[in-house]
């Protein structure tokens, strides 16, 4: 089960989908609005996604962490829209018979849909601007704005991208 | 000959088009000549490289013949989770 | 935060108290009970716990993945008493700024307190018997009945022990 | 001379025993010599390398002095989570 929904997501709901006598160990994951970022105070943010993609791309996770882990029972839930501090962004929960493949399904899950869901953050700081937030990965490699071409491990290339503008937060 | 094509952006390149979709009546075959096209336009203020692009809903390469109809999307690095 | 309780776990509750601004990433694990194990049906189980070492060393071990990985905040509450298939025998929550650290901290914890806690599970099979389940790591080992003197990484000595009697499930 | 000691068992040492806690008069001056005295009593039908000791709710080495009055626990191979 993978979803991408503008309405609260209801975490008890999906534990318990998962819940099967044969499973031993279950993880979950859940990414929260922060309150701060690279060092700047963030209010909230707003989350876009290229829906029909993201739906294909989400199924086509899960589907390989099953084929690594498997057999694990697997779902995801990410927010679209505006969030506040502190709101649910993405939930993913892994139930297999052991936990070693609930720990390892559930990581490899949220790690490939950051790099490979199409979707988009907007920060809102405290001081009243608002920004999209570059890739996880090129900001970890340190690169500077959009100056080089690397490949990453998926296949594609692009730079990171900060683009600030006067929007009240 | 020309064909009509759906566009669609999203984060910033939907700002810098300033909309969400359009229809483009195009001689482009490929995405790549269709990103060249409409960075013209709309001047996107990146490089091709850092995109990647999807042809009616999945990830295309950016020499894959275009058709009649089709939905293309240019794809900004992605920051969700 | 580390308890032992005879009481139902309240999951929402817990995850709640870990919630914090600052915090990005959470990860939990609940390990369920079984309906296996070994090849055996398993209709229910029995923790036994030494109670006051087992509150003690839980809460060194939530000590030592907080130096490891912190910040990040830590919970988890064992079971003992009686429970059924499906059941949540143990839970364990970290909420860190980054989800990494969440997921090494939630790991640490449930790794070192199945090698560590002084709590002791009996197994009732289907068929009408019961066991007291030996030690994973030794399990894991491929180990017979307590015929080795290994050592663990934990500087202590032991063996597996599988005692099974004729006892109702 | 003697000292009066408080002993629990868990899991199947407590079966074997047949009680959850005994106390025990001993000369035994260390947790080493008291499982060899309890063992000789209750026949726990396992070798001490298998346990771990601890005192006043403290895991302990086999060979620490033990005092009047102190709580001796012999652990099983611990099977929680």
């Amino acid at each position: 089960m993978f979803e991408i929904t503008s309405d609260q997501v209801d975490v008890e709901a999906l534990r318990r989908g998962l819940m099967e006598p044969g499973c031993g160990g279950y993880t979950s994951f859940e990414g929260w609005v922060r309150n701060h970022h690279q060092g700047r105070a963030v209010s909230g943010l707003h989350y876009e996604a290229y829906a029909d993609l993201a739906r294909a791309e989400g199924l086509k996770i899960l589907a390989e962490a099953e084929e690594r882990y498997g057999p694990v029972r697997l779902a995801c839930v990410h927010r679209v829209g505006d969030l506040a501090v502190g709101d649910l962004a993405v939930w993913v929960g892994a139930a297999a018979p052991h936990r070693d493949e609930a720990f390892k399904a559930c990581r490899y899950v949220i790690d490939e849909l950051k790099q490979r869901l199409p979707i988009w953050k907007k920060e809102h700081y405290i001081e009243g601007e608002s920004a999209w937030v570059d890739c996880e990965r090129c900001r970890a490699a340190g690169h500077g704005k959009h100056e080089h071409g690397h490949e990453h491990h998926h296949g594609h290339e692009h730079g990171p991208r900060t683009r600030t503008e006067d929007e009240p937060a | 000959m020309s064909r009509q094509l759906q566009v669609s952006y999203f984060a910033w390149l939907r700002e810098r088009a300033g909309c969400d979709d359009e229809t483009i009546s195009t001689t482009a075959t490929t995405p790549a000549q269709l990103w060249t096209e409409l960075d013209a336009r709309h001047d996107f203020a990146t490089e091709r490289r850092h995109l990647r692009v999807a042809v009616n809903d999945a990830f295309s390469t950016w020499d894959a013949p275009l058709a009649d109809g089709d939905r293309v999307v240019f794809i900004p690095p992605v920051s969700g989770g």
